[in-house]
């Protein structure tokens, strides 16, 4: 058998994932728009079945990592782990979304189309063991998730989102390039594998590495949202499309995830404690202005985005811990971050997808009367939120909070308590607004069947892991072993 | 040191049956709470908690007083990625105050028998589910499982008074959950490090694990900050106030007979056994706070015009008490040098949360049995209530001198308690001490003098129906309670010496030298 | 060695100051004009570096299409020249300020903290055969299979993404259905008329 | 033995529960049948537990009914000590509180609270009897506080009257700053002795004598000093005592029987009872007991001057028991308990008797209870007017009288001791005596004597009292005259008490001048070598001449001396200090505290302020999200400028 | 003698201009764009340098998928240009201030 073939074979997620694609668009190009079902069911079945082949392999040999194409792309529990969690992400947007766009006659192939342009985008960050793959990962990622926001092209709003995000992202990938080129500079190598091996002390002393390393930090942190490259979350996340807010919100965040696991973690151990103190101070400033800058928010979906940038900050802390101790921690937040996100969104879409926006937190004022089973699943989703067990978000900030005293960063450990405090205010404010107050409009009566279950499987999904976290806590340890 | 059993016991039921109670009701919902036509939720909302407080019986009955070792011990890995247990098991300390509150939630649903129209079910549910959880908190013995329950209470409390609260509830309600959850993430620290540093959650291996003077001192500030608020001590009580005026009855008395008495119990089974060097060290601030609470809030709890505000206040004065017998202890120790009188504190203390919870519980259902009729708590809108109520106003006015600690009820015995073990302390602390004597007579009786007593005051007044059966049967067993532990408070103290005795030894035992 | 020297120089001033023209020029076609100047003179520069494939790529993909694109979406949308300036001129000096900071870490780097870069290296001396167009295409297909595919759905992408944002099929367009052209039936194109004769 | 003693104490308290709590049920007769049937049987059983101790000399019995609780090491009992002296104060407690029941059919007769008048009269009983037959300090501290919260509710009985709940109030809190004391002396004693029981502390009363105690850096105080004096000021509270004697006439807002039974017999007694029993504790303490004395003869004499001015018939009354609890407290100080305690049991039958015949007087006046308005009642109430003539001879101590013999003795006995204060003390009782008749007499003769000062309606209706009424009054005169007869010997020179009460040899006054008693009819002949009769005497015949023969001098004197008159009127001006500065003060207190500390700030400060803070942080981030791209991007530039040059630096 | 250094700082300088270009300009989109070009322009001398003193083509290599990549990226963002001022009528940068705060 000869080395390509091996290659591809091990190169199948992405193989199948890109196939299944280009078959989607055909198929999309021929049906009529009565007929859009087809593409959506295709792009579900995509999916299924993507899921179902790599939980097949993944639940196998836990940790084997097996290299292709010249070491530049990696297949190991972390990568498998990362694209699973992305494929039910994506998976559920896509759930979510079809109601509402159909409601507003959005509902075109090229929805779907994009969206798993992206996921492929994410699939080849998580295996990337190359610089110069992940760039080209993180292009596909970032040009559909621009094209995605720009979708609605009625929209001005989702255009002038579209457009902030297009340039900002363009400074940062430039940024990135930037940075890798340096490193490259002074490595002479572009594979990870051969990073982790040249660096040793004397280049590690070396300022033009830093200074790549300072651009890498920059262009991961804007993947991220991190402050202070975060003025695009708020934008994009009010401006976007209520189904196209949901992906940016979700399944990216595994991409960025892994970009930064791959280049920083795996690829530049050796200059650690510098991009530590880095992201520590990224996730300090994350934090408090995330939190802070919430409260004074209206728009829910803008009071969200900057829930998010205090996230990511929490996400951060579990680099800046540095020890794998940390990067499980964090592997472990993002994914229950993600399902926390889709969840949120989503009951956004839900209410939104009769047709009438539900864009200010007025509107959500006396939910339980009209709709109490779904006032009650996002209830859950912001307890989770705020970080409250018995939900799994309070596992997530637990982990994370353990592995920075483990490495004895009390301080941080406490900035981002005291920071979370002050963000369970604009989260209770929410349930306040839902559970206590009368008046308001929005309402999830008359909304299909499906989008109802996945909503509540969302919801209640983060209370099984709040009773049972073992299983998942057990999966991200595993995934992060290796590294 | 303990038998391990697999399997669940008492303790989960009395953990899961009323949550799953609760959610059941909530499953419900609409279709059965207040306007439906067919209304169970009441019902069944009072069959779960009854059952759940007869099948509480057994931890008393079979209760084996002789040791101090934890009984009714389940152990099951919960976390094996950080080695957390699913570990309960109760003790002197922790088994009457699962009692208290088992006992006491049956008397809530009835307080929200017929007063509760809105959203009843959910109502009902809420405080189901809260029971479960406070039972989850007094019976956990690993660390973790403790934080959850003990953060997981917070929602009910919240959802409790900020939907059937009154007018300010959302204030109230939203400080009431800043406050504690600001609290609690101290706590979490303090957690994290000693498991980081005995490698298991577990409460026991905690209180064995070694620890320097200055980890002391900062695990027990970070706990102090946790169950400071809770209980509350001065100057974090602030909370309280409001969310006792804002919540309803059933709310009010929960919070006052056992959400308070969570932070004295987090003393008792952290602070005292994990960092006796450091509570030893910082006992002087804790008594000067606890005096402070007594004289200082009684002061302040005489000048209330809200019924439900003087109350709350003389909560926070009364559980003054709880932290001044545990931590008088040390000052004795370091006075007299010998240990005699820091059982009597440990023990006094205990006995003051138990009374106070039957007590302030009561006194918040009476205020309660007011508010359906009248809907004011302002002191001024009543007077000469017992020409209208005179079976209430009996019952009133016995809670009145129990609150006012009036030998024969229960309010007696813990003052008197930890009054004798403070004089040991010094007298002045003592003499402090026993000015609540005075000012708690002055509040409570004052507060009688013109709610209670005296001519009709208005025409509100005068239209008031006595108390219904449903509520003299409530106040009934409140008052048996507060009467029997009165006059013979042998048995409860009985249950605990075991415990305390260990407790005392554990706490003289410095940590700094080898573990014990 | 001279003459390269003079070239990079020259070379480069005309770079920058086509770089700076695209950034100051009011007039949009202008700007792109210089930059169409700043691709072509990098190109010479890179031809320098011996890299010809990539110095040919960049004129006749980038300068040849690129920004003929840019020039015609500049035309398409006729945007007002007469914008106002001032705005840049009152923020040119804090952005000078911060421009001139990356400048000077980035230098300072370059030419004083040469650590672990490869500068003062011996240039390895080329033979007249040696093309990089050949080395490139060695790897390409090869070590670099995997990143040309992706590049190749990323090409993908843009063209479904282009034309989702762009093409709209507005009513009233002019355009010629086959299907209904063969469908057309007889009835359609000739209608019998019966008329009596005319008799005199 | 032990059941007969719990069935004394419980007779009284289901007599109680049963008219409390069934009083509708069983209605007025069931309530007064039960109670009245209850405390009779505790009467009689309490006059076998005097035989049984008395004249067959049974040993003290001291044991435990039930453990209250075990604490760390301390056991509390719940249990009776009956010896001689309890026996004693079981007989007077039962035998007031039956007549009092008795009465009060008739005095209650038409109250809406019939039956809970009765319960709350048992469960004082059995409140009073707990307390007396206590045998440790808890108990004692239990009936203490029970008997306080009974004439609580008692006093406050008509609870529609704002007086009736004010007074009913402020004697509670008196009563509490007492006990605050009080806890405090149990607290110093558990410390001193490591237990709550007499007979262990009483044991240990010399090792606990030699310690001493820092109150205050550098200054030891006695041990038993101290704790006596705390003992002493609960006793100072319920046996009002001044300062704290404040509630006491206020108290009369009560009906009128418990202010013979509780304000008069028996509760305000209990303090006299409690020095007497831990006359083991004081006898070490010359300081404690020379406090006792003092403050005992200055409330006897002070108290007295006011009875003079007053003209509500109970609160006359009401002063003359201020000021003969004095002259108990006074005796206690002498170290001669059994005189003190003696002198409590005359006085509970003849001031029970002067109650109760005002009481008569009240109903027949129809509630009128200013003797201003009263006068020539004789001819209209004949067996008050000689029953309440008896009680008047037996208080001011005419020879022969209850009253002589147990006033007589304490007077000697005081005179005899030589303590501190000793003399001072003995001066005031003399004093007292005068102002005792003056007062005494002055009230007889304005009610009963004199020019008939009534309306018409009011004497139109009136007449003698019912039997039930009477026949208490007569009950009761005859002890008030006889008993001290009977029982000086034995009691007060005798060693009736024996054990029940130590006194150390020097401070022995009653048994130097045991040696001169030779029977009561020699006590009497013997005493008018002593000037006590003569001030009573004088006391008599000043209030018969000021009174009736020309009442002009009497307003003369007043005018002359407005002064003293206004003063007294005011009693001293205690209640409005008591008004001012505590009341007042702790309410303004407790207001500055909350307004300042909690509202302004802890709340204010330090909880909205920070709220406030973060909402104003907040609204400022906002300003940063310009929505201008090129701030993005400047921000972007920034951040990465930062980060390069924090690198560079750090190198 | 052209050194390595020459060419980074040549580098540098076109990097920085066209990220002052970027947060200076206040006119139109489209210049954004272009700018965007040149930050690319300016990594290219960055790879193409190295990897000419570093004597390996992975430089080249990198450079030239950049390029693929940039003329992907102008084409989706003209395309978002052109929408943008479709639905607008401008595309003032000052103008897309609807999203803030």
């Amino acid at each position: 058998m000869n080395p390509l073939a091996t290659d591809l074979a091990t190169l199948w997620p992405e193989v199948l994932l890109a196939g299944g694609l280009c078959l989607v668009l055909v198929v999309d190009m021929f049906l009529r728009d009565s007929y859009r079902d087809i593409t959506y069911l295709l792009a579900i079945l995509l999916l299924a079945v993507l899921a179902w082949s790599l939980l097949g392999t993944g639940s196998g040999t836990g940790g084997g990592a097996v290299m292709a194409f010249g070491a530049s792309y990696i297949s190991d529990s972390l990568a498998r782990v990362l694209k699973l969690f992305a494929v039910a992400a994506v998976g559920t947007v896509f759930l979510y979304s079809r109601p509402y766009l159909r409601a507003r006659g959005l509902h075109q192939g090229e929805y779907y189309v994009l969206g798993l342009f992206g996921l492929l985008g994410i699939f080849v960050l998580a295996s990337s063991y190359s610089l110069l793959v992940s760039y080209l990962g993180l292009e596909i990622l970032s040009l559909s998730l621009y094209a995605l926001v720009a979708f609605n092209r009625d929209s001005p709003v989702a255009a002038e989102a579209a457009m902030k995000y297009f340039v900002l992202g363009a400074i940062a990938s430039g940024t990135l390039l930037y940075g890798m080129s340096l490193v490259y500079g002074v490595t002479g190598s572009l594979n990870i594998g051969d990073l982790k091996a040249t660096i040793g002390s004397a280049e590690a002393v070396s300022p033009s590495l830093w200074i790549g390393l300072a651009f890498l930090v920059a262009g991961i942190a804007f993947k991220f949202g991190a402050v202070p490259f975060h003025m695009w979350v708020p934008d994009v996340y009010q401006g976007a499309p209520a189904p196209v807010t949901l992906y940016v919100g979700t399944a990216p965040k595994l991409g960025a995830l892994a970009l930064a696991i791959r280049i920083l973690v795996e690829g530049l151990p050796a200059v650690g404690d510098l991009w530590q103190v880095m992201l520590a101070a990224l996730a300090v400033l994350s934090l408090v202005l995330g939190n802070v800058a919430a409260i004074a928010q209206t728009n829910i979906r803008r009071m969200l985005a900057y829930s998010t940038i205090a996230h990511v900050g929490f996400i951060l802390l579990g680099f800046v811990a540095g020890t794998p101790q940390g990067i499980q921690a964090a592997l472990f937040y993002t994914l229950v971050y993600v399902i926390m996100a889709a969840g949120s969104f989503g009951f956004l879409v839900l209410l939104g997808c009769r047709g009438d926006e539900v864009e200010e937190l007025d509107d959500l004022r006396g939910l339980w009367q009209r709709s109490p089973w779904f006032a009650l699943m996002m209830v859950l989703l912001m307890i989770s939120m705020i970080g409250v067990p018995p939900l799994a978000g309070f596992y997530a900030k637990w982990w994370v909070l353990s592995a920075l005293l483990e490495t004895g960063q009390v301080g941080l450990a406490l900035v981002a308590l005291l920071a979370s405090v002050v963000g369970a205010y604009y989260y209770l404010r929410v349930i306040r607004l839902m559970v206590f107050d009368n008046g308001g409009t929005a309402s999830a009566a008359g909304t299909p069947l499906d989008i109802r279950v996945v909503l509540s499987v969302n919801a209640l999904l983060l209370v099984l892991i709040g009773l049972l976290p073992d299983r998942l806590l057990e999966l991200c340890a595993r995934a992060a072993a290796l590294i | 040191m303990i038998e391990s059993m697999t399997g669940l016991g008492t303790l989960s039921v009395l953990v899961w049956l009323p949550i799953l109670g609760g959610l059941l009701l909530l499953a419900l919902g609409r279709s059965v709470s207040a306007g439906s036509g067919l209304r169970v939720d009441r019902i069944l909302a009072l069959a779960i908690s009854v059952l759940t407080f007869l099948l509480s019986l057994p931890l008393w009955t079979d209760f084996d007083s002789s040791t101090a070792s934890m009984q009714f011990v389940e152990r099951l890995p919960w976390i094996r990625t950080f080695n957390v247990e699913y570990f309960l098991g109760v003790d002197g300390f922790s088994m009457p105050l699962i009692i208290l509150t088992t006992f006491l939630t049956p008397i809530v649903v009835l307080a929200g028998w017929e007063v509760i129209e809105m959203r009843s079910a959910q109502y009902f549910a809420a405080f189901l589910i809260l029971e479960g959880l406070m039972i989850g908190v007094f019976a956990a013995l690993d660390g973790l499982l403790f934080y959850v329950f003990w953060e997981a209470m917070l929602i009910p409390m919240f959802i409790i008074i900020g939907v059937w609260g009154g007018e300010r509830r959302v204030y109230a309600t939203v400080k009431f959950f800043l406050y504690t959850f600001l609290g609690s993430v101290f706590m979490l620290v303090a957690l994290i490090y000693l498991y980081l540093k005995s490698g298991s959650y577990s409460i026991l291996d905690f209180q064995a694990l070694p620890l320097t003077l200055t980890e002391q001192t900062l695990i027990f500030l970070a706990f102090l900050f946790a169950f400071a608020v809770k209980v509350p001590m001065w100057p974090v009580h602030t909370w309280l106030p409001d969310a006792h005026v804002e919540a309803p009855t059933g709310g009010s008395v929960i919070l006052a007979a056992v959400l308070l008495k969570m932070g004295g119990y987090g003393f008792i089974r952290f602070s005292l056994p994990i960092t006796p060097d450091a509570s030893s060290e910082l006992a002087w601030l804790m008594i000067t706070l606890s005096l402070v609470a007594v004289v200082y809030i009684s002061l302040v709890a005489l000048v209330q015009r809200d019924m439900k505000k003087l109350i709350a206040y003389s909560s926070i004065a009364h559980m003054g008490f709880v932290t001044l017998g545990f931590f008088v202890g040390w000052s004795i120790i370091d006075r007299t040098g010998s240990t005699a009188g820091v059982a009597m504190g440990l023990s006094g203390g205990m006995i003051q949360m138990i009374s106070h919870g039957f007590v302030s519980g009561a006194l918040f259902l009476c205020v309660g049995v007011m508010y359906d009729r009248l809907h004011s708590r302002q002191i001024d809108d009543y007077g000469g209530v017992v020409n209208t109520m005179p079976h209430f106003a009996a019952f009133m006015v016995l809670f009145a001198l129990a609150n006012a600690g009036l030998p024969g009820t229960s309010g007696f015995v813990g003052e008197f308690l930890v009054i004798l073990a403070v004089f040991k302390a010094g007298f002045w602390y003592a003499f402090l001490a026993a000015t609540t004597l005075i000012l708690g007579a002055a509040y409570t009786l004052w507060l009688v003098k013109r709610v209670i007593f005296g001519a009709v005051a208005n025409e509100g007044v005068a239209g008031l129906r006595d108390a219904s059966s449903r509520e003299l049967f409530m106040l009934g067993l409140v008052a048996a309670g507060v009467l029997a532990l009165g006059l013979w408070p042998a048995p409860l103290t009985d249950v605990m010496a075991a415990s305390i005795d260990n407790l005392v030894t554990q706490i003289t035992h410095s940590k700094l030298q080898a573990p014990l | 060695m001279m003459f390269t020297t003079f070239l990079f120089y020259a070379l480069s001033t005309v770079l920058l100051a086509a770089a700076v023209g695209v950034i100051t020029v009011r007039n949009p076609v202008f700007a792109v004009l210089c930059l169409i100047l700043a691709f072509v003179t990098s190109a010479v520069l890179w031809l320098l570096l011996e890299a010809e494939f990539l110095a040919v790529v960049l004129v006749l993909v980038y300068v040849g299409a690129v920004m003929v694109l840019f020039l015609f979406v500049v035309m398409m949308l006729d945007i007002n020249t007469t914008t106002l300036r001032e705005g840049f001129l009152r923020y040119a000096p804090v952005g000078a300020v911060v421009a001139g900071v990356i400048v000077l870490e980035l230098a300072y780097v370059i030419w004083f903290q040469t650590a672990g870069l490869p500068v003062g290296r011996q240039l390895v001396p080329r033979d007249a055969t040696y093309s990089s167009t050949e080395q490139l295409g060695q790897v390409l297909y090869t070590q670099y299979l995997y990143p040309f595919e992706l590049a190749a759905m990323l090409l993908l992408l843009a063209i479904v993404a282009a034309i989702l944002l762009t093409m709209r099929n507005r009513p009233g367009l002019k355009v010629q259905d086959v299907s209904a052209q063969v469908r057309v039936r007889r009835e359609d194109r000739v209608r019998i008329v019966s008329m009596k004769p005319e008799s005199e | 033995m032990e059941r007969l003693y719990l069935a004394i104490v419980l007779c009284p308290l289901f007599a109680a529960l049963l008219a409390g709590l069934f009083g509708r049920r069983i209605g007025r007769a069931g309530a007064h049948t039960v109670t009245i049937l209850g405390v009779g049987a505790s009467f009689v059983m309490s006059l076998l537990v005097l035989k049984s101790q008395w004249f067959d000399g049974a040993p003290a019995y001291n044991g435990a009914v039930y453990t209250w609780a075990v604490v760390d090491g301390i056991t509390m009992d719940v249990g009776f000590l009956v010896d001689r002296l309890t026996a004693l104060m079981m007989v007077v407690v039962t035998s007031v509180s039956l007549m009092v029941h008795i009465y009060t059919i008739g005095y209650m007769h038409d109250d809406p609270g019939y039956q809970r008048f009765f319960s709350y009269i048992s469960l004082f009983t059995f409140a009073m009897l707990t307390l007396v037959m206590a045998n440790n300090f808890m108990q004692l501290f239990f009936g203490w506080e029970a008997v306080g919260v009974v004439s609580y509710l008692l006093i406050g009985f008509w609870y529609t009257r704002p007086t009736a709940i004010f007074a009913n109030l402020k004697a509670f809190l008196v009563n509490r700053v007492g006990d605050f004391g009080f806890l405090l002396g149990i607290a110093l004693i558990l410390k001193a002795t490591g237990s709550v029981d007499y007979a262990t502390v009483f044991a240990r009363a010399p090792e606990m004598s030699g310690q001493t105690i820092e109150l205050w850096a550098g200054s030891p105080w006695s041990v038993m000093t101290v704790a006596c004096i705390l003992l002493f000021v609960g006793a100072m509270g319920k046996s009002a005592q001044m300062p704290l004697h404040v509630w006491l006439p206020d108290s009369m807002e009560g009906p009128t029987p418990i202010s013979a039974l509780i304000h008069a017999a028996t509760m305000v007694t209990a303090g006299v009872f409690m020095v007497a029993r831990m006359s083991p504790l004081f006898e070490y303490s010359d300081t404690a007991l020379s406090v006792v004395l003092v403050i005992g003869a200055t409330t006897a004499l002070f108290t007295g001057f006011l009875g003079v001015v007053q003209n509500d018939i109970k609160r006359v009354v009401a002063y003359s028991t201020l000021s003969q609890l004095g002259y108990m407290i006074a005796a206690l100080g002498a170290s001669a308990y059994a005189a003190g305690v003696f002198h409590l049991m005359t006085h509970a039958f003849f001031k029970a008797l002067l109650f109760l015949a005002a009481g008569s007087v009240i109903i027949a006046m129809h509630h009128e209870q200013d003797i201003r308005k009263m006068g020539g009642l004789r001819k209209y109430l004949p067996v008050t007017w000689l029953t309440s003539l008896v009680g008047t001879l037996s208080l001011i101590g005419f020879p022969g009288f209850a009253g002589f013999f147990s006033k007589d003795a304490l007077i000697e006995a005081v005179g005899h001791a030589e303590r501190a204060g000793a003399t001072y003390a003995w001066w005031c009782l003399m004093i007292g005596v005068f102002v005792t008749a003056l007062y005494s007499f002055r009230m007889y003769f304005l009610v009963f004597h004199g020019p008939e000062r009534l309306d018409a309606e009011t004497r139109a209706h009136i007449h003698e009292s019912p039997l039930v009424i009477t026949v208490p009054l007569v009950l009761l005169a005859i002890p008030s005259v006889i008993i001290g007869w009977l029982t000086i010997g034995p009691v007060v020179f005798g060693d009736y008490f024996g054990s029940a009460i130590v006194v150390t040899e020097s401070h022995n006054v009653l048994r130097e001048m045991a040696g001169e008693f030779h029977g009561p009819m020699a006590y009497i002949l013997h005493a008018f070598s002593a000037p006590v009769p003569y001030l009573a005497l004088a006391g008599a015949v000043t209030a018969w001449y000021l009174y009736l023969r020309n009442p002009g001098l009497a307003e003369s004197i007043r005018l002359r001396f407005r002064w003293v008159y206004t003063l007294l009127m005011n009693k001293y001006y205690f209640d409005d200090f008591n008004q001012q500065v505590f009341a007042r003060g702790s309410v303004g207190l407790g207001n500055a505290l909350w307004r300042f500390g909690d509202v302004m700030l802890i709340d204010g400060g330090l909880v909205n302020g920070s709220a406030r803070l973060v909402r104003w942080f907040a609204q400022a981030s906002r300003q940063l999200q310009s929505g201008y791209l090129y701030h993005y991007a400047f921000a972007m530039i920034i951040g990465l400028a930062v980060l390069v040059g924090w690198l560079l630096l750090g190198a | 003698m052209v050194t390595l250094s020459h060419y980074l700082t040549l580098s540098a300088l076109l990097f920085t201009i066209s990220v002052a270009g970027i947060f200076l300009n206040r006119k139109n989109v489209i210049v954004l764009l272009m700018c965007v070009e040149l930050l690319l322009l300016a990594v290219n001398f960055n790879f193409i340098a190295f990897s000419r003193y570093l004597d390996d083509p992975a430089g080249q290599v990198f450079v030239f998928f950049i390029l693929t990549v940039a003329a992907a990226e102008s084409a989706i963002g003209l395309a978002i240009l052109v929408v943008l001022f479709r639905s607008r009528r401008s595309i003032n940068v000052q103008e897309l201030d609807v999203l803030k705060g």
